[in-house]
């Protein structure tokens, strides 16, 4: 028999459910106020820079009158900067991770490089600016080039690639490895046969987060000095003659989207108010896609390989 | 059956053991580069402010309470931008915090799950959401509406950028605790309801604790997110150093004095170059104590289940 | 009944079937040494007889070889319902087999004394006569344990009683002889002992019935009538 | 070693069909469990044994889209447990559950046998004392944990939580005991004395115990049903299934024969 | 041999310990079935007799218990090695217990039937002396068996060859007899049924020494000399 | 059912130790493998079986601080495969493994099988079509998979999975087989048809099998080895030791006794 009579158990059940209830509402308003910020955010910049969006915006180069003023040179430096940031953190952080997973034996050095890279990642991002300005600008004497600023958000997002390729590759059971030299094959085609294609996606998901995470970026870029008014393109990378491809736009000055947007949130006239609204707009739109296309891959290929 | 490869197996073997090494050297200068950029980091930092040392005494620094390093009567007191830092990430931490955590609870434990699907992923845009955009909303939506309640706030302050700043540090907190809890086993969960506990019992005595090293690390993670952020107090709490523990006021924190200084034009090698400089080292300092702070209790409250 | 040959495991399939397979074949040995021992002993023919005697030990080799993988399919398949059931069946049935086995010899060694005897007139017809009809009623229980057939077993086992008269009429018969003529008391004992002998085969060749009805009805009618046998069998068939 | 039949009724299925969504996971289930004895449910994997022993504490409820038809009644007080009105909390406090995985809570030893009662509003030291050494005595863990209850429970083997697991549910003087496939995430030695336990434990209260390996029920219960496809094919004490089951389905699933 | 006792499952410690306690209650109740079995004939005591042929259902009985709880226990605790040869050996002790008891059985019902007859001078001593080593025969070999003790085993077993001489003894005499004197035809051969019965339960009690061999050694002596046995024995102890 | 004196020796281990580290994990092992016949190790959880059997195609290479010391001999070829001259992929490459848990790739069915012959440099369609059919059907897979080929071998179920697995490992004609505990994660009628599909392999390669289930061992291996503490404790034929084992401590361990 219970250890009590069924009557003051359904007592005790009753006083015990109210905290149920109680918290039940005080949580979804809690939801509601995170969900009702981000409603209320996109609003305000819908309303304000809605009106300001059309074609010229983007084709056109910022200028002092507000009404004339777009967004083309910071699209078109977003662009390229991304382009180094990804070609040059990618690699080395794959490259990083597959060591510290796959290869690293432990010894003092991988314990170093651990917790290092545990600390980079919480590490300001104004600070890797201020690397960036004493390293690239002054001491490789990059200039407030775009290949300054793409290589200075590939440190920013490093050890997000890292730690992305160390979960996705943790993520594979020790059991499948063991399969694979079990049958003969070597540690690097362990590694490349198995290893890194099952971890895929979550590189990927992990490469397109950090990358969300870069084109947002304002402080490190402002400390290199990137300039605020830019009234030109970079160098094209293709080119019509020989030998078709240039890097001459590398070494170019530029300027990207949130910086451009930081240039007109600080002027004190409102019409660069509505632009700053515009352009934040279209931030947000390129940072939602590529949140979304990231889930999206998490989603599919995850549904894919069931360990 | 192996006759084949017996006859040419030594040469075979010379070569896929060359080749493996050489591909582990490379791998393992990758891993390497990692530590060169944190000494890089420091070098810089302590370098330039080795600099600035020779010209202020450390006393002045810890010591002086005025910040005014680019006037003529300068003054290098790190304490105001401290204490900005400090009063807007302590704002920001009042509201992400608890709401971070009764949202994971509530999300991880009582809503149900197609709330949570659709939910937790729009809660994560707050944090994808550039910060400059954050900046922007504090200046020009939430201060005027706070100063309708509170008429005599001024344009900048820092109680609506440490606002701002916490409910965009809000997913950190609920998204990294709602992981932590889900991570906690099912079988965990109905061990309780099946001793009879209510879902906020299990919810308080069973699934918070299994996962409060989780929960700490999403705490940790978002102090040293509010003590670095940047654009949003650039923007929003003004540029004025500022001793005052109020956040009606505005205030600089360290971050945007290091903004306002690069916006500027300073010449390489001078005071004021290096005085951002020092101020990247306070701050990384800040950091590197919640960080390794935040380590220790992963560390030491990591569950196995 | 189940098919034996059903298993996941073919090994334990062939395990099953080849104690089945030595049990049938240590039942063709015995009745051959039934056969030969009765003939032995009605036609006088002694080397018949002690080749029956020098066969027994085939007998008592299959039983102990048929135990021991009985063991083993124990040990090493855990058998459980209708295949342990069959295990146990196969355990109990040699020790019946081996005992027809040793009657048998029996029946052959009071051939070789009687040979010493004056052939009695009849030709010992009565051993003959009873002789046959064990050697049918084993046969048919070996049938009835070969086709797992529990009618066939009943009636087999039914079969017992009739021979337990022809047992008691030789009895008397034995007796009344040697009243009349003590000097064939030699020869009348050792008929008796032969007689006695067919009589206990059929017992055994009872119990082989038994054992048949326990393996598939999973009931064990031992120490129980020849009627409540026959209810249990069409009780639940 | 042969059940009575005269053990009195603990609890009953009548008629229970269970509904994931749309899929029928159980059919017209009917069985009897006997008081103060150990019922097993033995069958193919997925089969629904977990399903049909969850439904005794209402763990189903927990989850959305699941739904129950039929009766369970608990005796002696013939109650439906499986009536909507009847709060599933309340079942749960009567009918106790251990897991398959072992599943202390990352709590001390003390704190997890405890769970139970300080759910149930006991808080007075005295008395928690008191039943957390009984329970743990009655799961045979007691001597080896005495001396170090505050040290955390998984600190233990999988054998050792296993038995905690168990403490923890006999805490609450539980009426019936749900087991889940209690063995099979242990080694043969810790499944052994498991077994054991289980074999005492009946002195005190009704057991249902789920098992893959029909061995161990043939080893531990009383009764055994034996269920294919969401279905009890047959029920019956332990020795007649595996000495001489009825269906021929039991037949081949014991005897390691394919349907 | 191990201790029955060390299992994990108390269950199972209880349940062979159980079926042992029964075989050695079996054998207490044969025993008796024996000595009130000769004592009846001996002494002429119809009374004795058939009680002791009504008790004999208590015998088949517990042969049927004692062979479903063995087959419970292989069905549900899977024994192994020891234990296994423990389950096995009981199921074949309890054969020959129940057949000892059968020839018990018969031996009340040769007294029931020498009521009518004369009684002879000597008062059935021969019975008397072989019931008597037969019965102490039974005795230690039941005394092997719940002390498992081989070396007690093997001499027991060896004992069976002086019953065999007493026993032919007794046949040559009650020939003697018969020739003699036809009138003691029938009594003479009540007795000689009776000595046979007295021999073959003598055989029986070497079967279970045999098997406690079985048991200890894990070596099956069946069909093997005396010699041999005791080799098996001293051999691997 | 008993087994041949005359087996021809495929493996020998000589005064075989291993460390992990400090840690000695075997002690002084000797234990003979029978050509074409199954040997399964048994022993209570920590014993060292799956130690043992990872020494078979030096597994343990793959972690730093493993030591081996001692022998095993492969024959008829006679050379020493703990040798650190020779290379663990060659080793490998002749003992083939299977796991506990079924391990595929994350890769179709047909590439699973062809992985091995593929890290042999076999890349000949028509030759691994045909080799990776013949693997299939050795292992008794083919006729379920014959039609989805290509489809990922996840979608099998978990007995397919581990027959896969046993595919894969003999496409590439191992001379040995590993297998540690490659029932354990199965439900009992998957794991007979495994149990079923390695009595057939002995036709083709000699086994050697990891159990925790005793009764596993008695029913598929010819020869059983009894560990403990890192010790054989007992060799013989598996009939042996099930009915008659010479050690106090087999007994024991198979009769379901402490120590
Ligand atoms: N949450 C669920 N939703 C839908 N179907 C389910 C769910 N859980 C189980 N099932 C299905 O219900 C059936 C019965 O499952 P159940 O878990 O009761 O099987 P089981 O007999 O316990 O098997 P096992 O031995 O593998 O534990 C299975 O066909 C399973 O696929
Ligand atoms: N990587 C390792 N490092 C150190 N010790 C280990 C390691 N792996 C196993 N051991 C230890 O070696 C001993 C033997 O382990 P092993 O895994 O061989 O046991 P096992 O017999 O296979 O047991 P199980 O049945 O649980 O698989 C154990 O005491 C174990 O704790
Ligand atoms: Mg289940
Ligand atoms: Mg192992
Ligand atoms: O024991 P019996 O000789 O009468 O079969």
């Amino acid at each position: 028999m219970p250890g009590m009579s069924v009557e003051v158990m359904r007592g005790l059940i009753a006083r015990r459910k109210r905290w149920d209830i109680i918290f039940s509402i005080i949580g979804l308003f809690a939801m509601l106020g995170g969900v009702v910020t981000l409603v209320a955010l996109i609003a305000a910049m819908a309303i304000d820079g809605l009106p300001r969006i059309s074609w010229d915006f983007f084709t056109s180069f910022p200028s002092r009158h507000a009404a004339k003023a777009g967004i083309l040179s910071a699209w078109v430096g977003t662009t390229l900067v991304m382009m180094v940031t990804v070609l040059s953190a990618v690699p080395l952080g794959v490259a990083a991770g597959v060591y510290l997973e796959e290869y690293a034996t432990k010894n003092w050095m991988t314990d170093l490089i651990e917790i290092n890279v545990t600390n980079l990642a919480g590490v300001p991002s104004i600070v890797y600016g201020l690397l960036a300005l004493g390293l690239f600008v002054y001491q490789l004497d990059l200039g407030q080039s775009i290949l300054a600023a793409g290589l200075t958000l590939a440190i920013l997002i490093l050890p997000v690639v890292i730690v992305a390729t160390r979960e996705a590759i943790r993520s594979i059971p020790g059991t499948i490895r063991e399969g694979a030299f079990a049958l003969g094959a070597t540690k690097w085609q362990t590694v490349s046969q198995h290893v890194l294609p099952y971890s895929t996606a979550g590189i990927l998901t992990g490469v397109i987060i950090g990358l969300s995470r870069a084109i947002g970026e304002t402080a490190p870029l402002i400390t290199i000095g990137a300039l605020t008014y830019i009234a030109f393109l970079p160098d094209t990378p293709f080119k019509g003659e020989f030998p078709y491809v240039s890097f001459d736009w590398l070494t170019s000055a530029f300027t990207v989207m949130p910086i451009q947007m930081f240039n007109w949130v600080s002027r004190p006239q409102e019409e660069f108010h509505y632009n700053a609204a515009a352009a934040g707009l279209v931030l947000i739109v390129m940072t939602l896609i590529m949140n979304a296309l990231a889930i999206y891959i998490r989603y599919h290929f995850r549904k894919r390989i069931k360990w | 059956m192996t006759e084949h490869l017996k006859s040419s197996r030594f040469a075979h073997r010379r070569m896929r053991h060359v080749r493996e090494r050489i591909i582990e050297s490379l791998l393992f200068l990758a891993a390497f580069s990692s530590v060169a950029i944190t000494v890089a980091i420091v070098v810089i930092l302590v370098r330039e402010s080795l600099g600035f040392f020779e010209h202020v005494s450390i006393i002045d620094f810890l010591t002086d309470t005025q910040w005014t390093p680019l006037f003529d009567d300068a003054h290098y007191g790190i304490m105001p931008l401290v204490a900005g830092t400090l009063v807007t990430a302590g704002v920001a931490l009042a509201v992400a915090i608890p709401l971070g955590t009764i949202i994971a609870i509530y999300l991880s434990e009582f809503a149900p799950h197609r709330v949570r699907e659709v939910v937790k992923p729009v809660l994560e845009l707050l944090d994808g959401i550039p910060t400059v955009v954050y900046g922007y909303f504090a200046l020009l939506f939430v201060t005027p509406l706070l100063q309708y309640f509170f008429p005599e706030l001024p344009g900048f302050n820092m109680l609506s950028a440490g606002l701002v700043m916490g409910v965009m540090i809000i997913p950190y907190v609920s998204s990294i605790s709602e992981d932590a809890m889900r991570a906690v086993p099912m079988h965990i969960r109905e061990g309780s309801y099946a001793m009879g506990a209510t879902r906020f019992q299990t919810a308080l005595r069973v699934v918070t604790p299994a996962a409060f090293s989780g929960i700490a690390a999403a705490y940790i993670l978002g102090i040293s997110r509010a003590i670095g952020e940047t654009m949003i107090v650039a923007v929003a709490a003004g540029m004025q150093p500022n001793l005052t523990w109020n956040p009606m006021e505005p205030a600089a924190t360290i971050t945007a004095y290091i903004v306002q200084v690069s916006l500027g034009d300073l010449p390489h090698g001078s005071l004021g170059y290096q005085t951002i400089f020092v101020a990247g080292l306070t701050l990384l300092l800040m950091t590197l104590v919640f960080n390794i702070a935040g380590h220790w209790l992963r560390r030491r409250f990591r569950e196995v289940y | 009944m189940e098919p034996l040959d059903t298993h996941i495991s073919r090994q334990y399939n062939a395990d099953l079937e080849n104690i089945r397979t030595l049990v049938l074949q240590m039942g063709g040995l015995v009745e051959q040494q039934i056969e030969h021992a009765i003939t032995s002993l009605v036609q006088g023919n002694v080397a018949l007889a002690e080749a029956v005697i020098v066969a027994d030990f085939k007998v008592n080799n299959l039983e102990v070889t048929i135990d021991e993988d009985c063991n083993q399919i124990i040990a090493r398949r855990q058998p459980t319902a209708g295949d342990l059931r069959l295990v146990l069946m196969v355990i109990k049935t040699i020790t019946d087999l081996e005992r027809i086995g040793d009657e048998a010899e029996k029946i052959a060694r009071m051939a070789v004394q009687l040979i010493n005897e004056e052939r009695p007139k009849n030709n010992y017809t009565e051993i003959q006569t009873l002789g046959t009809h064990v050697r049918q009623m084993v046969h048919n229980a070996l049938d009835a344990y070969a086709r797992m057939d529990t009618v066939a077993a009943v009636r087999v086992a039914g079969d017992d009683r009739q021979i337990d008269k022809e047992y008691e009429g030789i009895m008397r018969q034995m007796i009344t002889f040697m009243m009349e003529d003590p000097r064939t008391i030699t020869r009348a004992l050792h008929v008796m002992w032969a007689a006695r002998a067919l009589e206990r085969i059929g017992d055994h060749a009872r119990n082989i019935c038994e054992y048949v009805i326990y393996q598939v009805k999973g009931k064990d009618v031992r120490h129980i009538s020849l009627e409540q046998m026959e209810k249990e069998v069409v009780g639940n068939s | 070693m042969s059940e009575n039949a005269m053990d009195l009724l603990k609890s009953e299925a009548k008629n229970l069909n269970f509904y994931y969504g749309e899929y029928q996971a159980l059919k017209n289930i009917n069985l009897t469990v006997a008081e103060k004895r150990i019922t097993a449910l033995i069958g193919p994997s997925g089969c629904g044994k977990s399903t049909f022993l969850r439904c005794f504490n209402r763990m189903h409820d927990l989850y959305p889209g699941n739904r129950y038809d039929g009766q369970i009644t608990l005796y002696p007080d013939d109650v439906n447990i499986l009536n909507p009105k009847i709060d599933p909390i309340e079942v749960r406090m009567r009918i106790g559950m251990v897991f398959q995985k072992p599943n202390p809570f990352p709590k001390t030893i003390y704190e997890n046998v405890a769970y139970g009662l300080r759910v149930r509003g006991i808080s007075n030291r005295r008395k928690l004392d008191e039943k957390v050494e009984k329970a743990l005595c009655g799961a045979a863990l007691w001597n080896e944990v005495k001396d170090r209850l505050n040290s955390l429970a998984f600190n233990l083997s999988g054998g050792q939580q296993q038995r905690l697991c168990i403490a923890r549910a006999l805490a609450t003087d539980p009426e019936m005991m749900l087991f889940d496939e209690p063995t099979s995430a242990l080694d043969p030695i810790a499944t052994a004395s498991i077994e054991e336990l289980i074999a005492q434990l009946k002195e005190q209260v009704t057991i249902l115990i789920v098992t893959h390996n029909m061995q161990q029920a043939a080893r531990v219960s009383d009764y055994t049903a034996f269920m294919h496809m969401g279905e009890v094919v047959e029920f019956a004490d332990t020795n007649t299934i595996f000495t001489n089951p009825s269906q021929k389905r039991t037949e081949d699933y014991i005897t390691g024969r394919y349907g």
